[in-house]
């Protein structure tokens, strides 16, 4: 429990915030170097020759002279220690170098990507949100059966594989009753699949998390003290006790997204959306090199802005974690 | 104005509320009294209708205002709520949403009741927090209760009780875990709505509490009311022995070294302990005065690293306890109380200045070293239920403790231990969270004795236990140390404690000794305005 | 966080702050249907001769895609084996890379966690940034990485798995130790003058490794289905294995016309996730709960 | 052949309309089909870029952009007369430099090509004669020249659209067909229209003119299910690679066409290595293609769509030889030739087993490569050659992996496709030149036959011209080549496309079986 604070409480509590906020900035940087770092250096691991990816993958029949002087157009004939800071030094500026297998610049090819991926990403989570909400508020303190019926549905809902999820989505809403297009043709229709798909086995998470906030919501004392002002109990169920079971919700968000990113590789292929998963997918099969650097920095960028995202919001959402001194 | 007659409330075939009756009169203030348990927050609960979703309530007669209420539906109860009877929770610092401002909070009931334009209503939130005494009410409308101390939060709580004038006020435990100052100030501000006219159903399990507010007391016992009178009839002349032992059981003017929980003691036997107190103050140990303190601190300061700097929790502080001798440490929340036991447990390093154990500066050993000496000391806080491995039971913590003594003196067996503190040897094979709150702290003070320790820091050892249940420990631990001559820190926030248990007091404010000295003399003639203030502040049983 | 610190969470809502009910002393129906269901499939796995009733790996391409029937429970699949066979062949193998994956898990989460908890600032800091930086590369894309790395099949599909589940073992292991290092309790043995070591031996570790254990069930179930992904997309379990995502993985391209071959092994995965969190919880209240 | 869907059915054609294609292929990353040169780029290149010559149904070499061709006595000149008055898309002329400059492209190291590199890998030079006329000079005769002209990889850009450098020109290259690249949005699809200025339709196309089609949206949906249930929602109305399972549905119903086109050149099959043990023993070769039953697989897993081979070749292919006797399961027979080549012990899974190793033959496969029927076939594969003995170990890999094994000669059998026009691919596939690996680490010549008579065979064919003496010698090389055991044949590389009944007039060109849409047009 808090009590009142020996100093000034407003200044104390601007300091916090800046220092935190400085924590965050530097936790961030320190994350992306590390992620550019490591990604740089596991990708040396990889077998197979970049220069035999550039020229088109193990399949070609290159020429010695071809492989050499792709060695030297793209540097791969300088030693690691200098490939890796000039790596880095494009990085401050922002280069992520050329697809291999595309030769484009990477840059623009993820950035045509990004939209598509984030849009079904946060559908994907505002969706989960609004499910495991409902489900959770449906089902939670209602009796024995409810809740039984509801901890099944997400216990299930979070043991379903996306690609066998969606299969069956297919099956049912486009194969079978013809309501909606198996493959995203850009519209908002063609969304739907792919973005159920990815909410749905996220939900069953988030109601986990949901119903049990909410429980411990609903025993707080709070609520009978509200009800005590006559507030009915759908009114406590929509003014108290939603927020709590939010806030955990708010804080997995990070989580979730890097999640749906994951999940992103397999419905981006299954429904045939242009993303960041399917460019990451096609690029490792290639072996091209920049891209797979590229997606995974972008990502790593990703969680990291949303890392911050969540931190700020949960901030806001519950006053309680201002005032905690830091982590 | 409150009518009501055999009230029942039953939990899944228990009754926890037999049969109370009571009445409650424009601007009278009818108090309820009994130990934990016995019934009373479910009783204020039962006359709004929120026993709870599994309660049965049965009724002669419930009415408010005159309406009948006894077969109600859940819509009449939300119309009778706040705006005829505001109720005031028993805890009162998670009672407000955490998550949203106190000012929306307050505007509920003006919400859901009147009609009423937003503007308004946040005007009329805004003056009910001036009537509560908010010190700033337009900041406080806009924080959250995270960000309210525990006595604001309570007055935001009777801001929203009040909001629509409700003819009846129902205060359940309104100042349990509230600073004396602070508690002071909350009865004060309750007892300016009686003044007007607004009855008053007050429940405290501490007499003392009630004494400076109630016009009548019921005494409740296992959900039913054994006494009732007005309050100079109950108090002055109790009729039954739970009465006269709740009584017994209020600490402050009760001398040191009488016992609490005894109930009918000799007039006799009364004089006595009195006078041997009273020898023992005046004559403050004057063989113990030339020995060297058992344990010292010398000038000892501790600071935390907050996020702007320092903030120095202890600020030299020097203190000694001899042995066979108790120091009280009082002070408010946050003084730095609990700091300066944990310094004198070498759990943490002071800044600078040494914390001595006889002869020995122990707070510059290194933990190596101190470690051979550790079953010299032992401690008791007030959580004691987080001071036990939740996976072991009774018999295994006792029995730990016990083999932990390096010293080779045979450790008294864990059924001696528990015998020395009154529990049945049966208790070894329990939990203790299956325990109630008395017998855990049993069980520490066990513990804490298993290693026979010479000094015993005991850190708000009582404040988690309602009267009764504190009478029968600080009498227990004054026996112990008694009989052992244990030197003993002792601290607590309740005045009324610290005076009853202890030989000499320190008094701490903002993490600096404001006054020391004997207890009764600080106590009757106090030297230093905020132990003054505090003193004032504690409320009584007489005057 | 992660899921699994969500799962954490929950572990300890239900464990922790609602008050034990009577309920709670009674094992309850979910958790029998649990427990044998988990015998189940312990059956399965060390005789799986004794409950499957053909040769998992027989073909008979005359007898493909028939649906489910009393000679083939579970129907045939494209190559006319028996669905029903290949399911609980496939416990071993599905279980294996579960549990293994989860181990792995678990494994670098303790060291990780131990090292942030017990070996000062300094290392708590460095480690705890490193968790995540781990964090920053989500589940599969570190699998995928691995994969690339170390080419695919069942071994690198598992450690993979267990890689990125590491990272979050790591946060609540550390959080885990760090809280209990700090509870009340090891404070009052401190108190009593017991050594570091003893502390560490009777108090830290015990109390630590029971939620620990129960994490570590709740994630078996979720590896299987990591694992599966990986299958489907051609980088989990070799040929003819019968393990639970490959035979999804495969019997996805016949969703249309055999649904049985996805439905089955797809309802097993379910079940074990089911199960073993179920009986996950029910450890957390016993270890929790009145004795 | 091929199965064209029947034009006359539905009334005349009607021009306009955009027909969207759905190709599980891989999203080429080039779509001049010089660079590198695989089948997804040969695919979509069909549409708006054309060749020198075609092939028509029954395997007859016919005139496109080249009006006719002629050929010295000694076979190293080849005279190709051109096509007046056609232009490349972009305004350029089409000429004899045109072809000269597309030639030198194919043949640049910098273009990094490969299938058209090899396929011209006898052209020395090409002089233009004039205007019209262009001169291939060969270093030696070759009899595939034309076969090899036909195909898409070495098919004609504008000089103008190569001059603009790799980057641009792989984005849009710029050809004479009857589409032009619009637009190519990375992952998702490209956008064809029509050349309104079209003037050079192969000898044997239904029209002149203009296509009907105003556009083609080319997508890219690798996943066979939503390919299929989008064609059936309408989403789309051309898809190829259907599973085995949805075209035998889509035969049912009158909903969709199913054009069946097998790819050309090789046919699908597994080659034995024979350059190393256990495989360096022809015995044990054909034990192995005795022991393994693979005729009821084929049945079950497509559904009837896909027919068992016995030859080296595509059904396609004029030369193709085949000889079932060959290849007839006989384990009794199979475990006979185990025992005489020493592999007489088992051990206790029921291997063979000789000197203390164990008869396991490994098998990787690509799961780029092969669909989830051929898997599970090889499954079969895998359970049947265990009766005799065999251990086969598959391993899934991706394709760098895959090549990867190859190239360290970590297999013991694997299945590679190669599509190439005309039987000359048999000198690719198994002409002991083609052990040694190119710098890139790449060899066709999986099985590593290595035998001079193939050799001398096979040379000698590529040098004929006259028909009947090439087929002859053709049929004796793939009489050796099936006699050694060295492949086990199982159906032609599987081609096909399911169309929405609206879409008319589509065909696969018989080439590389690659889709036209020339002559399509959209019905109702
Ligand atoms: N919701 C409930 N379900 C079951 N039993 C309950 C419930 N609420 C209260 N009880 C039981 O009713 C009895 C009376 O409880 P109550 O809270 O009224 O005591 P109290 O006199 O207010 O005690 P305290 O001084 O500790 O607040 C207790 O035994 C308690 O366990
Ligand atoms: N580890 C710590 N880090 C920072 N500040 C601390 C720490 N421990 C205590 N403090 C601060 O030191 C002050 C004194 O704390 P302490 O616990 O000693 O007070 P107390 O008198 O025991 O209060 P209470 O009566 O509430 O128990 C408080 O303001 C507290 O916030
Ligand atoms: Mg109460
Ligand atoms: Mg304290």
């Amino acid at each position: 429990m808090t009590r009142g604070s020996p100093a000034d409480p407003r200044r104390q509590r601007r300091g916090r915030t800046i220092r935190h906020a400085g924590l965050l900035v530097a936790g961030a940087v320190f994350v992306m170097w590390a992620v550019a770092t490591l990604t740089f250096f596991a990708i040396r691991l990889i077998p197979g020759d970049p220069a035999q990816a550039i020229l088109g993958g193990p399949g070609s029949q290159a020429s010695q002279e071809a492989l050499d002087q792709v060695r030297r157009d793209y540097g791969l004939d300088q030693p690691l220690l200098v490939q890796y800071l000039a790596m880095l030094g494009r990085l401050l500026t922002g280069d992520l170098g050329s697809s291999y297998a595309l030769k484009v610049p990477v840059a623009d090819l993820l950035g045509a990507q990004l939209g598509g991926t984030m849009l079904l990403a946060l559908l994907s989570l505002v969706l989960a949100w609004i499910l495991a909400l409902g489900l959770s508020l449906w089902s939670t303190g209602r009796g024995r059966v409810s809740t039984a019926v509801g901890e099944g549905i997400e216990l299930t809902a979070a043991a379903l594989p996306h690609f066998w999820l969606a299969a069956v989505l297919i099956a049912i809403f486009s194969s079978g009753l013809g309501w909606l297009p198996p493959v995203a043709t850009g519209t908002p229709a063609g969304l739907v699949l792919p973005v159920v798909t990815l909410a749905v086995p996220l939900a069953g998470f988030l109601a986990q998390v949901m119903r049990e906030s909410l429980l411990d919501a609903m025993q707080q004392p709070f609520v009978v003290s509200a009800r005590a002002r006559g507030e009915s109990t759908t009114g406590v169920r929509l003014r108290h006790t939603v927020r709590h079971a939010a806030l955990p919700g708010i804080s997995l968000s990070g989580w979730a997204l890097g999640w749906l990113l994951s999940g992103a590789v397999v419905v981006e292929t299954i429904f045939a959306m242009p993303g960041l998963g399917r460019t990451l997918l096609q690029a490792v099969t290639l072996r091209d090199i920049p891209v797979v650097t590229g997606v995974v920095l972008l990502i790593a960028l990703v969680y990291v802005l949303m890392t911050v995202l969540t931190d700020v919001s949960s901030r806001i959402a519950d006053p309680r974690l201002r005032q905690e001194a830091n982590r | 104005m409150l009518d009501v007659a055999d009230l029942r409330v039953s939990f899944g075939g228990t009754e926890v509320v037999r049969g109370v009756s009571l009445r409650i009169s424009p601007g009278e203030c009818v108090a309820i009294v009994g130990e934990s348990g016995s019934g009373k927050s479910v009783t204020a609960r039962a006359l709004l209708g929120l026993a709870g979703s599994n309660a049965r309530t049965s009724s002669e007669r419930l009415r408010v205002r005159g309406r009948e209420l006894g077969s109600a539906g859940e819509r009449e109860w939300q119309r009778v709520r706040a705006r005829d009877v505001g109720l005031i929770l028993q805890d009162a610092l998670v009672s407000l949403d955490p998550l949203r401002p106190v000012g929306r909070e307050i505007e509920d009931p003006l919400r859901l009741h009147e009609r009423m334009p937003p503007t308004a209503r946040r005007a009329r939130v805004l003056e009910l927090l001036h009537r509560v005494g908010m010190p700033d009410p337009a900041l406080a409308a806009r924080q959250r209760s995270g960000e309210l101390s525990g006595g604001l939060r309570q007055r935001a709580l009777i801001a929203a009780a009040i909001a629509l004038d409700p003819p009846l006020l129902i205060a359940d435990e309104p100042t349990t875990a509230l600073d004396v100052s602070v508690q002071a100030r909350i009865l004060a501000l309750l007892a300016r709505f009686t003044a007007n006219g607004t009855g008053l159903l007050l429940i405290s399990h501490d007499l003392a509490v009630v004494r400076e507010l109630a016009d009548r007391i019921l005494v409740m016992r296992d959900g039913a009311v054994i006494e009732e009178g007005t309050t100079a009839e109950v108090l002055g002349a109790p009729r039954t022995a739970y009465t006269r032992a709740l009584i017994a059981a209020v600490p402050s003017g009760t001398p040191r070294g009488m016992p609490l929980s005894v109930v009918d003691r000799p007039p006799a036997a009364e004089a006595e302990a009195v006078a041997t107190a009273r020898t023992a103050i005046e004559t403050p140990l004057p063989a113990l005065r030339d020995q060297r303190p058992l344990l010292a601190l010398d000038h000892v300061t501790k600071t935390f690293e907050v996020a702007d700097g320092r903030f120095t929790a202890v600020d030299d502080v020097s203190l000694s306890v001899h042995r066979g001798e108790t120091l009280g440490l009082v002070g408010e929340s946050g003084s730095g109380k609990t700091t300066v036991a944990r310094l004198a447990l070498a759990l943490t390093k002071p800044d600078s200045g040494d914390v001595v154990l006889d002869g020995t500066e122990w707070s510059r050993l290194r933990e190596a070293e101190r470690r051979p000496m550790r079953p010299r000391i032992g401690a008791i806080y007030q959580d004691a239920l987080s001071s036990f491995d939740p996976r072991w039971n009774v018999g295994r913590i006792l029995a730990d403790a016990a083999s932990g003594t390096e010293r080779g003196a045979p450790a008294p067996g864990v059924a001696a231990l528990l015998q020395q503190v009154g529990l049945a040897a049966s208790v070894a094979h329990r939990r203790p969270l299956t325990l109630s709150g008395g017998q855990r702290q049993r069980v520490a003070i066990a513990r804490a004795l298993a290693a026979s320790p010479e000094v015993l820091i005991c850190d708000e050892p009582v404040s988690a236990l309602d009267v009764t249940i504190q009478a029968q420990i600080l009498d227990l631990l004054d026996e112990l140390q008694r009989s052992r001559g244990l030197a003993c820190l002792f601290i607590s926030h309740d005045l009324g404690v610290v005076r009853h248990m202890a030989d000499r007091v320190a008094v701490m404010q903002g993490g600096r000794i404001v006054e020391a000295g004997a207890a009764e003399q600080v106590f009757a003639q106090p030297a230093h305005p905020y132990t003054a203030q505090l003193v004032a502040d504690s409320p009584r049983l007489v005057h | 966080m992660s899921e699994l610190e969500l799962r954490q969470t929950t572990v300890e809502a239900s464990a922790e702050h609602r008050p034990p009910r009577r309920r709670d002393r009674l094992p309850r129906v979910g958790t029998l249907l649990a427990i044998a269901f988990v015998l189940f499939l312990v059956a399965a796995t060390c005789f799986p001769g004794l409950v499957a009733t053909q040769d998992p790996n027989q073909i008979a391409a005359a007898e493909a895609f028939r649906s489910p029937s009393l000679a083939h429970w579970f129907g045939t699949d494209e190559s006319g084996r028996d669905v029903y066979s290949r399911v609980i062949a496939g416990t071993g193998t599905s279980l294996l890379i579960g549990v293994t994956a989860t181990a792995i898990g678990l494994a670098l989460g303790l060291a990780l966690g131990v090292l942030a908890s017990f070996g000062g600032r300094a290392l708590d800091f460095g480690v705890s940034r490193v968790v995540e930086v781990l964090f920053a590369f989500p589940g599969l894309l570190l699998a995928l990485l691995v994969i690339v790395i170390y080419g695919p099949g069942p071994v690198t599909a598992t450690i993979a798995v267990g890689l990125s589940t590491a990272p979050g073992y790591a946060r609540i292991i550390r959080g885990q130790l760090v809280s209990i290092r700090s509870a009340q309790f090891v404070e009052s043995a401190r108190v009593l003058g017991h050594s570091p070591a003893r502390i560490l031996a009777r108090h830290i570790v015990p109390n630590a490794l029971v939620p620990i254990f129960v994490l570590a069930t709740l994630g078996i179930g979720q590896a299987i289905v990591w694992a599966s992904a990986l299958s489907y997309l051609g980088l989990g379990a070799q040929p003819p294995a019968a393990e639970w995502g490959a035979m999804l993985a495969a019997g996805r391209t016949y969703l249309a016309g055999a649904w049985w071959m996805t439905v089955f092994p797809g309802l097993m995965i379910v079940g074990t996730t089911i199960a073993t969190t179920v009986l996950g919880r029910a450890l957390a209240r016993r270890g929790r709960g009145p004795s | 052949g091929c199965q064209a869907a029947e034009p006359e059915a539905s009334g005349d054609p009607v021009s306009g309309g955009t027909v969207t294609y759905a190709s599980g292929d891989a999203e080429p990353t080039c779509l001049d089909p010089h660079v590198g040169g695989n089948y997804p780029q040969a695919l979509i290149a069909g549409q708006f870029l054309e060749s020198l010559v075609s092939r028509d149904e029954s395997g007859e070499i016919i005139p496109w952009l080249a009006d006719s061709w002629e050929v010295s006595s000694d076979g190293l000149v080849w005279d190709f007369t051109l096509r007046d008055g056609v232009t490349f898309t972009d305004g350029t002329p089409f000429d004899a430099e045109a072809v000269k400059v597309n030639v030198e492209h194919l043949q640049d190291p910098a273009t990094q090509s490969s299938t058209g590199y090899l396929a011209l890998d006898k052209v020395e030079q090409v002089e233009v004669v004039d205007d019209l006329e262009a001169r291939f000079v060969l270093t030696a005769p070759d009899s595939a020249l034309l076969e090899s002209l036909s195909q898409p990889w070495t098919a004609i850009q504008s000089p103008a659209g190569i001059a603009r450098g790799m980057e641009e020109n792989c984005q849009a290259p710029v050809g004479t067909g009857p589409f032009i690249v619009d637009e190519w949005v990375k992952q998702d699809h490209i956008s064809l229209v029509r050349n309104d200025d079209y003037s050079s339709p192969p000898a044997d196309a239904a029209h002149e003119g203009p296509a009907y089609l105003e556009g083609i949206e080319w997508r890219f949906v690798p996943d066979s299910a939503s390919r299929y249930a989008a064609l059936q929602g309408g989403q789309v109305d051309v898809i190829d690679n259907p599973q085995p399972d949805t075209i035998a549905a889509a035969e049912q119903g009158d909903a969709f066409t199913w054009i069946d086109a097998p790819r050309p050149g090789a046919s699908n099959r597994i080659e034995l290595n024979s350059g190393q043990a256990p495989f360096d023993d022809e015995r044990v070769r054909e034990a192995f293609i005795r022991a393994v039953d693979v005729n009821d697989g084929i049945d079950a897993l497509f559904f009837g769509t896909a027919e068992r081979s016995y030859s080296a070749l595509s059904s396609v292919e004029a030369l193709a030889y085949s000889d079932e006797s060959l290849f007839e399961t006989d384990l009794d027979r199979a475990n006979e030739l185990l025992d005489e080549a020493g592999w007489t012990e088992r051990d206790a899974e029921g291997y063979r087993v000789k000197d203390g190793a164990r008869l396991t033959l490994r098998f990787p496969v690509s799961t780029n490569q092969s669909i989830p029927a051929e898997q599970s076939l090889f499954e079969q594969v895998q359970a049947t050659a265990k009766d005799a003995g065999f251990e086969v170990v598959i391993e899934l890999l991706d394709l760098s992996g895959w090549y990867g094994a190859l190239f360290a000669h970590e297999y013991e059998i694997v299945s590679a496709p190669y599509t190439k026009v005309g039987p000359d691919v048999l000198r690719i596939v198994y002409h002991s030149d083609s052990i040694t690996p190119a710098p890139s680490g790449y060899f066709a010549n999986l099985s590593q036959l290595n035998d001079p008579d193939v050799d001398a065979l096979l040379t000698e064919a590529a040098a004929t011209s006259e028909p009947d003496a090439r087929a002859e010698l053709y049929e004796q090389a793939q009489q050796l080549i099936l006699g050694g055991y060295y492949l086990l044949p199982l159906y032609d590389q599987q081609n096909s496309f399911l169309l929405s009944t609206e879409v008319q007039g589509a065909r696969a060109i018989s080439t590389v079986s690659t889709p036209s849409f020339y002559d399509a047009w959209l019905a109702g």
